[in-house]
């Protein structure tokens, strides 16, 4: 094959076809069998016993030696059979039903493009909606939905500027949410150290957002200028040293034991209304601040600062040469990143009243890049659909799966989700645009879009 | 678990909140075990004439989930009691509720001392605090050794700062030399802390922390070459931390406001039935939690199935039961009334039972 | 802190450093090819540790081994390790990373992808083998060797130090010299044109992440031996095999053996200076400040024309 | 030479005396929803050097893309003396010697010349040295550099480094896209001289060029392609004296 | 920091001095990497209002150049003085990017450096608002300056689309475009910054004899019409001798030659080094009108 001078087309035909890939058993049906067959295997591990530490082969000789991998098997095989041998007609069935039901979703897209007023319409018929549709639900959920949804919402719409729309991709985004939440502490006087006047935790807001300003400028000013990747590892550290600090200087933030008795949320002016430990409330205060800041970022994303948060995401160089202030840019897109995460810190710390430097860890960052990437970059009806649906995912799979295992099925989620539809459940137009043209090959993409290694498959 | 089956029909459920998933869970199936047995033990003597059901709620041990969690326990009418929170920061978090629901909680493992002081009305602490335990490990290096200087390691979480604290005030208080330094949870490498250790020149040890790390720490203690006395704390009295530390194991001495079940004479059925029951031998805080749904299960019976939240807690609060760790009632903010530390010590491969260290001291 | 125990302090960084750095050669070379922060190599390593762990359990070990038998189990240990690694980080890339590859997906994309696969393997390995910690078997008696300076040498340690040298000699020399090794460089700079030298990109790529499966499984064999193995080991050294790859130059292979020691060292002497609480702020201070001096790490690529 | 050809010839071809040593039929070439070649036919003769010419987007690129296998057709064929090739990968394809240049150059830059040289000679065991020493012959400035980073070269030497890389894979059918594009006058002037000379040592050259002009000079025969399809086909001087391709390519005003 | 200097000094050694009213100055400009000197003392003087190109073998330091004048890259030693037509001397030397554009510098890249995945539209636009003052406040506020910016920059960018005959494509995707229209839409963008000086690397690289007329057409228009000063980098001898004023020569990263086209085209150095050959056919016969 490898001889000096080639004369000859190696090999003749066999070999041609061989390499051309057109011989039979180098059909992809092949390789998906094997898939199949492992993908039983996984399944069979996922769904078994659970194992001990006892004895460590337990699960696994649990696992084998019982029906289930055979249960699996089969299934797979079905599958794979149908797939191979019946995917036709079931694609035509489907193929019929798509093009029937295409008009009516054609209009429908027609009518929102077209009419600004029913847009409004439809946006306020959903906060309405999304306001009262949880009365109906248990308590219990009412808890999820205050400390987990909306709180993580918050974070992901605040991280969502940073990465979905100026492109930085950040891992330490939870040490602001930490820095709101101490600031609440302290402002309202629960931390060991007394401040110097005690503050409404409504006033706590502003002066929140503006320590986790300060906190992000002092992060972002020197690092702001480091590339994608070693932005990443940065930021990361930065979340790292809040986190140690907040668990070590014990005589400021009460260390590892946390803090405890913040105040709830209140208003004092003519009338005076408290928020106790009911969650509605909570949720109502909560979707406020989302209504707001959504629409507030919404303004930003189509204006002079979202196309210049684009320009410098897809060539920052390029960005730089027709003007475009980078660094500025960047940091403004840091700031206003810290300061969604540091609202949503205090209202945390509001709400739960105790919360110690365990709630703000490392994963938690990673969790929120998560939801942001699966609802879609850079589109906000994606983020939020993304961080409530992967938040509120564990919190059912607790009823059908092992607790235990919860994350294991989030994790498989994530992988196929992002294998199948890697721009997000709702990406933005922009970053769909970004990722075709990744995909065909036509641009090269930025810092942290660039497509992966091999272009050839 | 499998065994939720919170499904209304006016029956009566105890519930469980603590870790079921998450990094400490082995602690958490330790206690849910406990209780799943009393309540099943319960139901087939025959002599309760309304069926107990379970119910678990998992907050991970961590206080931003323990919310909801106890709101789940608290939305399900059935459910008259709680035993737990497991850990003391989803206890802080999740005691509001409770007691705004009247609902009484028995923690058999939340040690933290200020959880008691916050007026939560709900709780009662079925185990003595770590003051009780710090003050514990003080005295019997003040009495039993002849240590000078005491080198205490606490692991960063609240559980183990908040012991090491009192251990520290408490060594002081007698006149004993402290030196502190931490070892976070997980730290890939214990060998520098067990180096400074070792160059401290102290002879004592405290480890404030759980098995899972002082079972590598007292490898690298051992490496590093310490020879002074060394003491960890309930977290760490489990046999995992034999299994760990192997032979490095030998000569600590472990304290924990419990009796072990494994070794007390009156628990050795307990123990059996356990390991019967779960394939395993009952951990750290099984047979407490076992005492205390036990100790629900006695008011129970004696209010009746229809008995209101609030009454049970009211009763709980007053009552006075004798379990196979101790003899359970609580003063006025739910602390218990006697406050009992057991003293143990690793040997020959086995954690075995020194007794109380009231006792051990006052000789 | 006096000198000798500054030594000692040393001694132990240069031990975790090089682990560190065996840890951080597989995100170098996979970053080399692919620019992907590969966040499920944690998990690789971590199976590396229970390949050492299932296959001392199932010979179990005598409890007092001869010299020989602690060759053969470390050995054994160590294989098992690293293709257990090998096997894991080999599945990774067939199943989570190729199918992105042949879309090419945004590198964002690869990044949550390798966040979910870390989620998945770690949480099967709890359940699989339990959530709770488990010690190596005992393979030999860990007794100290000879001091330098003051500061204690242990088997162990020793260990760890001959296998991490042995691996990274043999990596450089694989990447430097050999053509396996000028495929993952020419594919690291332009996969399509190294495809039309004959480099098989698949190949390069699968080989690749097979390498670092290796290193960082038998890296996951010496932790476990160090300390103990569970499921969520990997987690924090990964964190910092991955600081310690950026540290050198992420895509720099030298850069990560650099990177990987000096973060060990940093690491041990913060732990010795201030306490173990305050571990990984020296770590990331160093980083930092690093960063904003030499903005590409300390082997850093060089910088490509601008216009 | 092995003429062997396939078993299954596809029926419609009509046969053709001694093969090409490539030839395209009917190649149907799509980016996506964008269809880049609409039924292109071409074939390069043995010793040849054929032009491809065309306007921008034209889909010369996406010509050579296919025929070395970067790009799958969707439908038609790509011949090698007569062995359909299409399908087969690029890595694949270089040891029937191919040899591809891409557009924009694309030397490794983290790479020096010398392995840069080397990483062409990837399908052989070892480097060739005499092959290496009779490229840096043909470009002594490369031999100047030898150790330089390649990315560091300015854009003259890349492009020599380029064509020496894809030399030293000892291919009979060099691609060349665009050689001389944002090079000085001086520097295209010695590419295309030794273009010259490469094919008069006998490898076969289809060069894809927008300097019209010099490459029909130096080329036999030449395609002119129009938004995906070929519009002329001709000996080379008849194109050059068509006023079509005059008044298009050359940049002579028609009037 | 700023240079005076007086208009009649002549810099010394110098065969030729170019006097008048000079936009950019650079001086003694010198540019190393490692081992490489890119850019060795080069002396540029470039009047207002003309056309200069520069020309010189590939890796002389043309771009190089550009670099160093546009704040992308930082000379070593030397100084870049660029005197506004508004007034105000300005030293380029170390200037940020940005900062060099919003003096009134622009340029567009040897390879074509568009943002692909935003309409030719939002491409122009980003660089029409770069002067406006409407900052994230005001307009998540939405208030009234906020939106005056935004109609203005829409105005501007319009305009400028159309100027380069590009209007009919503004809704199209940056990276969907021709090559041609690519180039012809960097040269917009740079041109909706409002420069006075227009530095162009290489803008008939790749594109057809069709498009290279209209190219030149384009670089006359600007020049003439708007009283932009151009700096170019070409390799095509044809553009560069009707379009260009004056030609400057670099070779190894040195000034070798500097004057009116038809003369550098003569000059042997210059012959020798880059063109090869001396010109045998008429050259188009003047570069003006
Ligand atoms: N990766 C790609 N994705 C989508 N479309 C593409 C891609 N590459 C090329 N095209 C389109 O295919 C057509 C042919 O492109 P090709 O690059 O082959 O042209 P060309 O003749 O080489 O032009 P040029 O002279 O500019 O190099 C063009 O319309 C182009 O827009
Ligand atoms: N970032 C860099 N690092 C190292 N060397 C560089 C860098 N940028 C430019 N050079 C070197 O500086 C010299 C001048 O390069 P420059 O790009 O300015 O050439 P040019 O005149 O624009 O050439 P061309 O006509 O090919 O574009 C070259 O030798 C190049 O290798
Ligand atoms: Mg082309
Ligand atoms: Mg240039």
């Amino acid at each position: 094959m490898s001889s000096g001078i080639t004369k000859t087309a190696s090999g003749g035909p066999a070999s041609t076809a061989r390499l051309r890939g057109v011989a039979w058993y180098q059909h992809p049906r092949w390789s998906r069998l094997t898939a199949m067959v492992a993908i039983a295997v996984v399944l069979t591990m996922v769904t078994g016993e659970q194992g001990t530490d006892r004895d460590i082969f337990f699960a696994l000789r649990e696992d084998f030696t019982g029906p289930l991998p055979w249960i699996w098997l089969g299934l797979c095989l079905l599958v794979w059979t149908v797939r191979e041998f019946w995917s036709e007609p079931i694609r035509k069935v489907r193929r019929a039903s798509v093009a029937k039901s295409d008009p009516p979703v054609a209009w429908v897209r027609g009518q929102w493009r077209g009419d600004r007023r029913i847009r409004q319409l439809v946006l306020a018929a959903l906060v309405a909606v999304a306001a009262f549709a949880p009365m109906g639900l248990e308590r219990y959920w009412h808890q999820v939905l205050v400390d987990q949804i909306a709180i993580y919402v918050l974070l992901a719409i605040g991280l969502n500027v940073v990465i979905g729309w100026a492109g930085m991709l950040d891992l330490g985004f939870v040490a602001f949410f930490a820095i709101g939440a101490y600031s609440a502490a302290f402002w309202t006087g629960a931390l060991p150290v007394d401040p110097p006047f005690e503050l409404n935790n409504f006033l706590v807001i502003p002066v929140a957002v503006l320590t986790c300003l300060i906190a992000g400028l002092i992060l972002g000013a020197p690092t702001l200028r480091l590339r994608g990747d070693y932005l990443a590892i940065v930021t990361l550290g930065f979340h790292e040293i809040v986190y140690i600090t907040a668990k070590n200087v014990e005589d400021f933030t009460g260390g590892a034991r946390g803090v405890s008795g913040v105040e709830h949320f209140s208003i004092d002016m003519g009338f005076s209304y408290e928020w106790k430990l009911d969650p509605l409330p909570y949720y109502w205060l909560l979707l406020g601040f989302i209504v707001l800041l959504v629409f507030l970022f919404m303004r930003l994303e189509h204006s002079r600062v979202g196309r210049a948060w684009t320009a410098i995401r897809e060539d920052q160089v390029a960005a730089a040469a027709t003007g475009v202030n980078t660094v500025r840019f960047k940091l403004m897109a840091f700031a206003i990143g810290a300061s969604t995460s540091g609202i949503a810190g205090v209202a945390y710390a509001s709400k739960v009243g105790y919360f110690n430097p365990e709630n703000f860890p490392l994963l938690a960052s990673v969790l929120v890049l998560a939801y942001v990437i699966f609802g879609g970059m850079g589109s906000i009806p994606g983020v939020l659909f993304g961080a409530a649906f992967l938040v509120w995912l564990p919190e059912v799979l607790r009823d059908y799966v092992d607790p235990r295992d919860r994350y294991m099925y989030l994790g498989a989620l994530l992988v196929i989700m992002m294998i199948y539809r890697p721009q997000g459940v709702w990406p933005s137009k922009r970053r769909q645009r970004e990722l075709k043209m990744a995909t065909e090959g036509t641009v090269d993409g930025d810092a942290t879009a660039a497509p992966a290694g091999g272009k050839v498959s | 678990g499998g065994d939720d089956s919170g499904d209304g029909g006016g029956g009566v459920t105890i519930g469980y909140q603590g870790p079921l998933s998450g990094d400490n869970v082995q602690l958490g199936v330790n206690m849910e075990y406990g209780v799943k047995l009393a309540i099943k033990e319960a139901n087939a003597s025959g002599d309760l004439d309304f069926k107990i059901k379970y119910k678990a709620v998992d907050d991970q041990g961590l206080p931003e989930k323990a919310t909801a969690a106890a709101q789940k326990a608290i939305d399900d009418q059935d459910v008259k009691a709680v035993v737990g929170p497991a850990f003391s920061g989803p206890t802080d978090s999740a005691s509001p509720l409770y007691t705004q629901a009247g609902m009484a909680t028995v923690s058999p493992s939340a040690t933290r001392p200020d959880l008691t002081e916050k007026g939560y009305k709900s709780l009662l602490r079925a185990v003595p605090n770590d003051a009780s335990q710090g003050a514990g490990m003080a005295a019997y290096f003040d009495k039993k050794t002849d240590a000078k200087k005491v080198m205490i390691v606490d692991d960063k979480t609240d559980y183990g700062v908040g012991l090491a604290d009192v251990a520290e005030k408490e060594l002081k208080a007698v006149g004993i030399e402290v030196t502190r330094t931490s070892a976070q949870q997980k730290t890939p490498d214990y060998s520098a802390t067990a180096k400074k250790v070792a160059n401290s020149k102290a002879d004592g040890l405290i480890y404030a922390g759980y098995y899972q790390d002082a079972g590598p720490f007292a490898k690298k203690i051992k490496e590093a070459g310490f020879d002074g006395i060394m003491m960890s704390d309930d977290g760490t009295k489990d046999d995992q931390f034999l299994k760990l530390a192997g032979k490095s194991a030998e000569g600590w001495y472990l304290t924990c406001p419990c009796t072990d079940p494994n070794v007390d004479a009156k628990t050795k059925k307990f123990a059996a039935d356990y390991k019967k029951e779960y394939k395993e031998a009952p951990g750290t805080y099984s047979a407490e939690s076992y005492d205390v749904t036990n100790m629900i299960i006695e008011e129970l019976k004696k209010a009746g199935p229809d008995v209101e939240r609030q009454a049970l807690a009211d009763a709980l609060a007053k009552a006075e039961y004798k379990g196979l760790t101790k003899t359970f009632s609580f003063d006025d903010k739910g602390n218990l009334k006697k406050q009992a530390i057991f003293l143990y010590q690793v040997k020959s491969g086995k954690i075995e039972y020194q007794g109380s260290i009231e006792e051990l001291t006052a000789s | 802190m006096s000198l000798s125990e500054f030594w000692d302090f040393l001694v132990l960084g240069v031990v975790l450093g090089s682990l560190y750095a065996v840890i951080a050669i597989g995100y170098t070379l996979v970053y080399g090819v692919l620019q992907l922060l590969n966040f499920a190599h944690s998990e690789v390593f971590m199976f590396g540790g229970y390949g050492g762990l299932i296959a001392l359990t199932a010979w179990s070990p005598v409890t007092s081994p001869s010299g020989f038998q602690s060759v053969a189990y470390v050995a054994v240990g160590m294989c098992a390790g690293a293709a257990l690694g090998g096997i894991a980080a080999y599945g990774l890339e067939k199943v989570a990373y190729r199918p992105l590859r042949r879309r090419h997906a945004p590198r964002l994309v690869f990044l949550i992808t390798a966040i979910g696969a870390s989620f998945f393997l770690y949480n099967l390995a709890g359940k699989l083998f339990g959530r709770n910690a488990a010690p190596m078997p005992t393979m030999y008696e860990n007794k100290k060797l000879f001091s330098v300076f003051g500061a204690d040498i242990n088997i162990t340690q020793l260990l760890i130090l001959i296998s991490a040298v042995v691996m990274m000699i043999g990596l450089d020399y694989v990447v430097n010299r050999t053509k396996l090794g000028s495929g993952i460089r020419a594919v690291a700079q332009d996969p399509e044109v190294a495809s039309l030298m004959g480099v098989d990109i698949d190949k390069v790529v699968s080989r690749t992440f097979v390498i670092g499966g290796l290193l960082g499984g038998a890296a996951g064999f010496l932790f476990g031996t160090n300390q103990q193995v569970f499921y969520t080991m990997g987690f924090l050294p990964g964190i910092t095999a991955f600081a310690a790859a950026v540290l050198g130059g992420i895509g720099n292979v030298r850069g990560a053996m650099v990177g990987g020691m000096l973060l060990g060292i940093v690491e041990n002497l913060t732990v010795g200076f201030w306490g173990d609480g305050w571990r990984y702020v020296g770590a990331f201070a160093v980083l930092v400040l690093v960063l904003m001096f030499r903005p590409t790490g300390i082997l850093g690529e060089r910088v490509g024309r601008t216009a | 030479m092995s003429t062997t050809k396939l078993a299954k010839e596809p029926e419609g071809t009509e046969p053709t005396a001694a093969p090409a040593l490539l030839e395209l039929r009917d190649l149907r070439v799509f980016y996506g929803a964008i269809e880049a070649l609409k039924g292109v036919n071409l074939s390069v003769r043995e010793g040849e050097v054929v032009a491809l010419l065309g306007a921008n987007g034209a889909g010369k690129s996406t010509t050579l893309r296919t025929a070395s296998g970067m790009l799958s057709p969707r439908s038609g064929e790509v011949l090698l003396r007569g062995e359909r090739i299409d399908g087969i990968k690029p890595h694949n394809l270089v040891r029937f010697g191919i040899g591809h240049v891409p557009e924009g150059r694309r030397v490794f830059a983290r790479m020096t010349v010398r392995e840069n040289l080397e990483m062409g000679a990837y399908r052989f065991k070892s480097p060739d040295q005499d092959e290496m020493d009779r490229i840096f012959g043909l470009f002594p400035r490369l031999a100047e550099r030898s150790s330089q980073l390649g990315g560091t070269l300015s854009g003259g030497e890349q492009q020599m480094l380029a064509i020496g890389r894809a030399l030293m894979g000892k291919p009979e059918l060099l691609l060349l896209d665009e050689p001389s594009m944002g090079l000085a006058p001086l520097v295209v002037q010695q590419i295309f001289e030794i273009l010259r000379e490469i094919n008069q040592q006998g490898t076969t050259v289809l060069l894809v060029e927008q300097n019209a002009a010099q490459a029909l000079q130096l080329a036999d025969r030449g395609y002119v392609l129009e938004t995906g399809t070929v519009a002329m086909h001709e000996e080379a001087s008849a194109l050059l004296a068509d006023p079509r391709v005059r008044a298009a390519y050359l940049g002579e005003i028609a009037e | 920091m700023t240079v005076k200097v007086t208009k009649d000094e002549t810099p010394g050694g110098k065969p030729e001095s170019v006097t008048g009213d000079l936009v950019l100055e650079t001086k003694g400009v010198t540019l190393r990497f490692g081992g490489v000197t890119s850019l060795d003392s080069v002396e540029l003087r470039m009047l207002r209002g003309e056309i200069l190109a520069v020309i010189g073998p590939n890796g002389a330091g043309k771009t190089s150049l550009f670099n160093s004048l546009t704040g992308a890259y930082v000379p070593q030693e030397g100084k870049i003085t660029f005197r506004s037509g508004k007034g105000g001397e300005h030293s380029l030397l170390g200037c940020k990017p940005h900062v060099v554009s919003l003096l009134g510098v622009a340029r567009t890249f040897q390879n074509i450096r568009l943002f692909g995945a935003l309409t030719a539209l939002e491409n122009v636009k980003i660089a029409a608002e770069t002067r406006l003052k409407a900052g994230p406040v005001s307009i998540m506020l939405g208030l009234p300056r906020a939106r005056k910016a935004e109609r203005e920059s829409d105005l501007k960018a319009h305009e400028m689309l159309s100027y380069v005959g590009l209007d009919s494509k503004m809704n199209e995707l940056g990276g969907s475009l021709s090559y041609g229209d690519q180039r012809r839409l960097e040269i917009a963008r740079a041109l909706a910054t409002d420069p006075e000086v227009l530095l162009l690397d290489e803008p008939a690289a790749g594109t057809n004899p069709t498009e290279k007329r209209e190219l030149e057409e384009l670089i006359r228009r600007i020049n003439t019409e708007r009283g932009v000063s151009v700096l170019l980098i070409e390799h095509d001898m044809r553009l560069v001798m009707s379009v260009a004023d004056r030609v400057m020569v670099l070779n190894f990263g040195r000034k070798i030659a500097e004057g009116a086209p038809e003369q550098v085209q003569r000059d042997p150095a210059v012959v020798e080094a880059y063109l090869g050959v001396a010109p045998q056919e008429e050259p188009a016969a003047e570069g003006q009108e």
